[in-house]
């Protein structure tokens, strides 16, 4: 038997996420101008600084030259902008011999990202799927593990994982690494999938199953067309967090795979002489690139996605 | 226009990494030696290497050997070992060695009469496990040095120090002319390190094997070890205000005369050499603190994993040989500040510090250094030590030596 | 009833959760075209049991044949069933056609055939304008229709439908309702049917079985459980308003009569179940056969007074007070008292329903 | 009975058969990696391996050496205070923003772009940048002294006693955002209902947060604080890049000192005897919780 008011928004996935979203919940604000008002915005500014001062001196050192640097203040916006520095981290930044700047591990990261992003939200998506609406004895625990798994520090697991990989063969592999990320990827993700999946009405599950459709069709035909908030934020936050990893991209790999991410750490770390704050700056932007684009063009949907489902037990 | 070349130089350098492939054999080198100094030194070694016809795929990993290690040893017992990798020689790679992981180099060894030609001796033994050898010392590196900006005593006015004790004394006009008299970084080896030199250069070599050789732990509790804590309570104080982290960043202020002097090893004068600074005249170097001239023969070496490769493990041999041919050896000691491993070499285009160095080698005074001596979790708790004691001004030298005691009675 | 001849049937099913149980050593047997109502309070099992015979819940003991065959471990597809859920169910990022044709589809039916069924489904249900909508665009009478011809064109014998109709306005309610009948009467298909709405049940319903507890109470045809309550429970549950219960002894002098502080109601006409005897009991009425102020003819009267007058419309509740106990009449609007007043009650104690101090039918 | 028995109830294994096929992956991961990876670490934590792992038993020595470590004692110091004020400042920064961009002001998708953005970088980056604008010399503390201001003293990350609240500064910044959004999108779910009876009862706006709102974002808090606490645990990488536990040991780690000394120092069975001290603590505050918050629950 259930409920009447979650039945009311079980149309669809897309029609109750749209009626979840239809716009801001909290209380009407009074007039324009009012005292509150301001305290509201003037917070919000202030606020909105401290989150874009970073972001603005990263931006603002790494189109300054060293000189400059030297001198001025880090917030003073650059005299004579130079694009120096984005050059030269991209693409003649050295570690040890390898003069090639960040180029050469963008692609690896790609590489890398690509088939962790797909096989980690293939994986979590099944099991969401199966623990929410296919329960059978005992998955309750090997959830509860997962969930558990998720507040292990990496570098208790970094040995266990070495000897696990050597003993199937896929040690300084590409899959590897891929495997790698699937695995740690897995509880926060499962438990995304599985709540967004338990939200969805059951009874659409019932309809599916009563049509004939078993546990694959049901997830291919129906849940997943009905699912994409969910994979949205999944893949909003596969792609930056195995984006941005350093330690499993450079224990499981080897240097002709490394990712951007060693690399970065490589420039950042080998210091030549005096620190190119510039470089170093230009360096970070460059590599945090691509999830800082998803995020811009893509917050909307995140939150979205999250509201979606995946936040309710 | 900036951005279209800004444009061209990413296409360019994107097609890159997927061009040349090279037709010898290549064997894959890891090593942390990413600074200025270092790296120039690294690619000495890569052409030397790349000259006999194969290739060497640096994989360089910054961050110290910290960061470097542990990717190495597991990539070894991983079962995806690299071609050749640099470690400290001493006691890290002890165990991968009994694990039967690593190449025994023996025979290349009895071909190049190692025993003949590496000096001292000791560098060798270090190599040696069960009377056989896994790896090759390229070059020695010897801890105690005090490196001295000219510049910034002549600002404070005060005599370039012959010795320790004359900086100390120089410190409080150092700091009056707003120069750091001491610097020392903030990564822990950096003043475990420095902590170590004082007791070589106070305490002397005696002193020094009793406490980390014997682990006297009660010897190490007692006053003769409180003088060297006095003076790193001296270190600590002239070097509170560095605020730099890495070990050349405090070279660097040396280098720039915001710091008068750094405690540290000779590669350091890899970091003057790149900066375009002369010995003698830019900078002053006093070995052994200028109190006990002593060269500690620690230094880097080379192992090689055992391979299934045919190919690989004879490009290794060739690798092994390579690294302790005089000529190699003169062009990569040369760069990286570091003396090299056999006497029978040319130095002629060495600087003056260089010098100091090779005559004290050539002398005979030689210790070995705590790499050798001790374990490296023993050289971490050191290390936790030290750069709590230089960063926290109100530990007492009292109980900093009463924990040093009790690291040295549990040392192995 | 025989398994075999018998369209749906439930032997000795249970089922629980843990340690809850929920259905309880259950049977149920429905005829070949029967229109069976499965009716009871929330929490009663009642959607539970029409899971079961879907195969959407696994039993915990017992058999549910189907057609004659044991579909006890079947997947819901091979029962030949089809089901209408209260939400609809549609899939949301399907059009109405592929909605319909989706069970078709899984089972690789062909093309043409899909086609002719979603023809027919659609001509029965009048949806063949909105086809090619999708369930985001459709009203809710429109949804609902759909999920029936989704049931419709798997052309299957026995269709379970639960609560198909709670999600809708009363007026839509009613119109479904008389269409699901006509559809009833149309394919003459077994249906099995989950309500809380008594009216539901009792205009559609062939037989109802009343269900509390995990257990069916009564099941038999809608009057016979309306006339004659197997228990108390079912005869409250029926009804609206509810029946009058009053709270009193059976006793017996010179024949059995029903008292109730001053009031004495001869049982001469009642129809016992079984033999009484004396004791504590429940004597339930339901307000429509009660008379109020309308003379004589009834062969019992009573005086009363009137507490609350409730018009409703095409006719009038009074709540009456009678032997200090509640008791309510309908009445037509016309002949409704004031209150205060003191009125006289007329009803034939054949009408009655008599309960045991346990609240079963004597 | 005229029908016979042809469906007989099924083998428990086979049931669900290809849910259970599916969830394989998970069952590894949870039983291989988890629970296998674990049950090494505390087994070779009773050891003395040093570079390699090897089952040479020495009881609890490396337990009792752990809790003798002023680093070890330090970096548990600092995770609780960390831990505490990370959990506080972060539920109640991002729900307070949270709150604040639910009050249909304008530029809504702005200010959540502003402060989500951080979240898509990582940690190493944030403790750079941080690093840099926390740097006495040129950052925040050089800037405010330039202005005329001579006496200011902002130096967190060179002070021993607050270098911990430097690393909560740039954690904050990296991770509020994320809260936020969970907040967020809990606020949205909330039925519009709910605050018209609150207005119509008279209820000030605070309290309707604080007593009404906040009670029915349950499962929301709940999500948001396995995030955070799972990211607070594994704290490494921040610390690393913006102070490598300095100055001297005052803001070291728990995930730190199990990866200094499992590979710097080349002592694995101290390392894994500080690993286990972690997982114990986790275990012991996670598992009746999670148990209770995901195991128990189901079966409607």
């Amino acid at each position: 038997m259930s409920n009447p008011a979650v039945l009311s928004s079980t149309i669809a996935g897309a029609d109750a996420v749209r009626g979840e979203l239809s716009g801001p919940r909290g209380p009407k604000p009074r007039s324009v101008l009012s005292r509150r008002n301001i305290f509201l915005y003037g917070t919000l500014f202030l606020v909105a600084v401290y989150y874009l001062l970073p972001l603005y001196v990263m931006v603002v050192t790494s189109l300054k030259g060293m000189p400059e640097i030297r001198l001025g203040n880090i917030f003073s916006p650059p005299v004579e902008i130079t694009f120096e520095p984005w050059v030269k981290a991209w693409s003649t930044a050295c570690t040890g011999l390898n003069c090639d700047g960040l180029s050469r591990g963008f692609w690896n990261s790609v590489r890398i990202t690509v088939p962790s992003v797909i096989l980690s939200i293939a994986l979590a998506s099944v099991n969401g799927y199966a623990l929410a609406n296919w329960r059978f004895k005992g998955a309750d625990i090997f959830f509860t593990i997962l969930i558990v798994g998720a507040f292990i520090p990496y570098q208790v697991m970094l040995y266990p994982i070495v000897i696990i990989l050597r003993e199937i063969g896929l040690y300084g592999s590409l899959w590897g690494l891929v495997l790698v990320h699937s695995i740690f990827g897995m509880p926060i993700l499962t438990l995304l999938f599985r709540n967004y999946f338990a939200s969805l009405p059951d009874e659409l599950f019932r309809a599916a199953r009563v049509d004939g459709a078993g546990f694959w069709g049901i997830y291919l035909r129906i849940m997943v067309p009905m699912s994409m908030p969910i994979f949205v934020v999944a893949l909003i936050i596969q792609i930056t967090g195995i984006w941005n990893d350093f330690l499993f991209g450079v224990v499981y790999t080897r240097p002709d795979t490394y990712p951007m991410t060693v690399q970065l750490n490589n420039i950042v770390n080998s210091v030549q002489g005096v620190k190119e704050y510039n470089v170093n700056m230009a360096a970070t932007l460059i590599t945090g690139l691509v999830p800082l684009i998803i995020y811009f063009v893509s917050g909307k949907l995140f939150v979205r996605g999250i509201a979606a489902g995946a936040v309710k037990g | 226009m900036r951005f279209k070349m800004m444009a061209a130089a990413l296409a360019a350098s994107v097609t890159l990494p997927f061009a040349g492939v090279a037709s010898a054999t290549d064997l894959e080198v890891t090593h942390w030696w990413t600074s200025g100094g270092e790296a120039a030194a690294v690619a000495e070694l890569a052409k030397a290497f790349d000259a006999t016809g194969n290739h060497w795929i640096d994989g360089a990993i910054a961050g110290s050997g910290g960061t470097a290690r542990p990717i190495m040893i597991s990539r070894i017992t991983g079962g995806d070992p690299m071609g050749a990798t640099q470690f400290n020689h001493g006691r890290q790679a002890e165990e991968l060695v009994q694990a039967g992981l690593m190449r025994d180099l023996t025979d290349v060894a009895t071909k190049g009469k190692w025993t003949e030609v590496v000096r001292p001796k000791s560098l060798l033994d270090s190599c040696t496990i069960d009377g056989k050898i896994y790896c090759v010392p390229v070059n020695i590196h010897s801890w105690q040095w005090l490196w001295l900006s000219n510049e910034a005593f002549e600002k404070a006015g005060v005599p370039v120090p012959k010795n320790w004790d004359e900086l100390v004394a120089a410190a409080p006009a150092l700091e009056k002319a707003g120069i750091v008299p001491l610097a020392v970084g903030g990564q822990p080896w950096q003043s475990s390190g420095a902590f170590d030199v004082l007791m070589a250069a106070i305490g002397g070599k005696d002193t020094f094997l009793k406490v980390y050789e014997a682990k006297d732990a009660e010897f190490a509790a007692g006053p003769d070890i409180a003088k060297v804590f006095k003076a790193a309570d001296d270190a600590r104080k002239m070097a509170k205000n560095t605020n730099v982290q890495d070990w050349n960043q405090a070279t660097n202020m040396v280098i720039t005369g915001k710091a008068a002097a750094q405690i540290m090893g000779d590669w350091a004068q890899g970091e003057f050499q790149v900066a375009g600074k002369t010995a003698g005249k830019d900078y002053s170097c006093l070995p052994g603190l200028g109190l006990n001239p002593m060269i500690a023969t620690g230094g880097d070496a080379f192992y090689f994993p055992l391979l299934k490769d045919e190919e690989k493990s004879k490009a290794q041999g060739v690798l092994a040989e390579t690294l302790l041919d005089p000529k190699t050896q003169v062009a990569f000691n040369l760069k990286k500040g570091s003396l090299p491993v056999r006497g029978d070499v040319d130095l002629n285009a060495a600087n003056d510090c260089m010098k100091k160095g090779l005559d004290i080698l050539a002398k005979g005074d030689v210790m070995p250094w705590t790499d050798q001596l001790l374990s490296q979790d023993t050289q971490k708790q050191k290390e936790d030590l030290f750069s709590e004691f230089f960063a926290n001004q109100s530990m007492t030298p009292e109980d900093a030596q009463k924990r040093f005691a009790d690291i040295i009675g549990s040392a192995d | 009833m025989n398994v075999a001849n018998a369209s749906v049937s439930v032997q000795d099913l249970s089922l629980s959760f843990g340690s809850v149980t929920v259905l309880k050593s259950l049977n149920l047997d429905v005829a070949e075209g029967e229109f069976v109502v499965l009716l009871g309070p929330s929490g009663c099992g009642k959607s539970t049991l029409l899971n079961c015979i879907a195969g959407l819940l696994d039993i915990s003991d017992g058999r549910i044949f189907i057609k004659g065959k044991n579909v006890t471990w079947e997947e819901p597809a091979d029962r030949g069933i089809g089901m209408v859920f209260q939400s609809y169910a549609l899939y949301p990022q399907m059009t109405v056609e592929k909605n319909l044709s989706f069970g078709l589809r899984v089972a690789g039916t062909p093309k043409d055939e899909i086609d002719k069924r979603i023809a027919r489904a659609a001509e029965i249900l009048q949806i063949g304008p909105l086809l090619q909508r999708k369930p985001a665009a459709l009203s809710g009478g429109q949804r609902q229709r759909v999920a029936i011809g989704r049931a419709l064109v798997r052309d299957v014998d026995v269709f379970l439908f639960d609560e198909p109709l709670s999600n809708l306005d009363a007026k839509l309610r009613s119109e479904l309702r008389v269409e699901i009948k006509r559809l009833h009467q149309k394919l003459a298909n077994t249906m099995i049917y989950v309500t809380h709405d008594q009216i539901e049940a009792m205009t559609l319903a062939d037989r109802i079985a009343v269900m509390r507890g995990g257990v069916i109470q009564q099941f038999d045809a809608p009057q016979v459980i309306y006339n004659r309550p197997v228990n108390r429970f079912v005869a409250g549950f029926l009804g609206s308003p509810g029946m009058n219960f009053l709270d009193g002894r059976l006793e017996n002098d010179g024949g059995w009569h029903f008292v109730a502080g001053e009031l004495k109601v001869p049982l001469a006409s009642y129809d016992f179940e079984r033999e009484p005897s004396p004791g504590a009991s429940v004597f339930g009425i339901r307000p429509e056969h009660v008379g109020l102020n309308s003379g004589s003819g009834w062969p019992f009267t009573a005086q009363a007074s009137v507490d609350v007058v409730e018009p409703m419309g095409s006719d009038t509740l009074v709540w009456l007070k009678l032997a200090d106990q509640n008791f309510t009449v309908r009445v037509t609007s016309e002949r409704a008292p004031q209150s205060g007043e003191s009125v006289e009650i007329g009803f034939d104690p054949m009408r009655a329903s008599l309960f045991d101090e346990q609240g079963n039918r004597l | 009975m005229s029908v016979s028995m042809k469906s007989e109830r099924p083998s428990r294994l086979f049931r669900n058969l290809n849910a259970k096929i599916a969830s394989v992956p998970m069952i590894l991961t949870a039983l291989v990696v988890f629970v296998g990876g674990t049950a090494w670490t505390v087994l070779y934590s009773f050891t003395n391996s040093r570079l390699l792992p090897r089952l040479n038993f020495v009881g609890l020595d490396q337990y009792y050496r752990l809790w003798a470590a002023p680093r070890w004692l330090v970096s548990i110091e600092n995770l609780l205070i960390y831990g505490v004020l990370s959990l506080i400042f972060s539920l109640v920064i991002g729900f307070l923003l949270a709150a604040m961009l639910d009050r249909k002001i304008r530029f809504e998708d702005t200010f959540r772009t502003i402060f989500l953005y951080p979240f898509a970088l990582s940690f190493i980056v944030t403790g750079l940048v941080w690093q840099w604008l926390l740097n006495p010399e040129f950052g925040i503390q050089g800037v405010i002294r330039g202005l005329g201001w001579e006496s200011f003293n902002f130096d967190p990350l060179y002070n021993s006693s607050i270098v911990i609240y430097g690393v909560l500064i740039a954690a904050l910044w990296q991770g509020t955002g994320l809260v936020m959004c969970l907040m967020l999108a809990g606020l949205r779910g909330i039925d519009e209902d709910i605050w018209k009876a609150a207005r119509v009862d008279g209820i000030p706006t605070w309290r309707t947060y604080v007593s009404i709102i906040i009670p029915m974002m349950r499962p929301v808090f709940i999500t948001t604080l396995v995030i955070i606490a799972s990211g607070i645990v594994k704290v490494y990488d921040l610390v690393v890049a913006q102070t490598s536990g300095g100055p001297g040991i005052a803001s070291e780690v728990p995930a730190k000192y199990v990866y200094d000394y499992m590979f710097f120092a080349q002592n694995l069975g101290q390392g894994f005897a500080a690993s286990t001290m972690m997982l114990l603590t986790v275990v012991i505050v996670i598992v009746p919780w999670a148990y209770l918050e995901f195991g128990r629950r189901g079966r409607t």
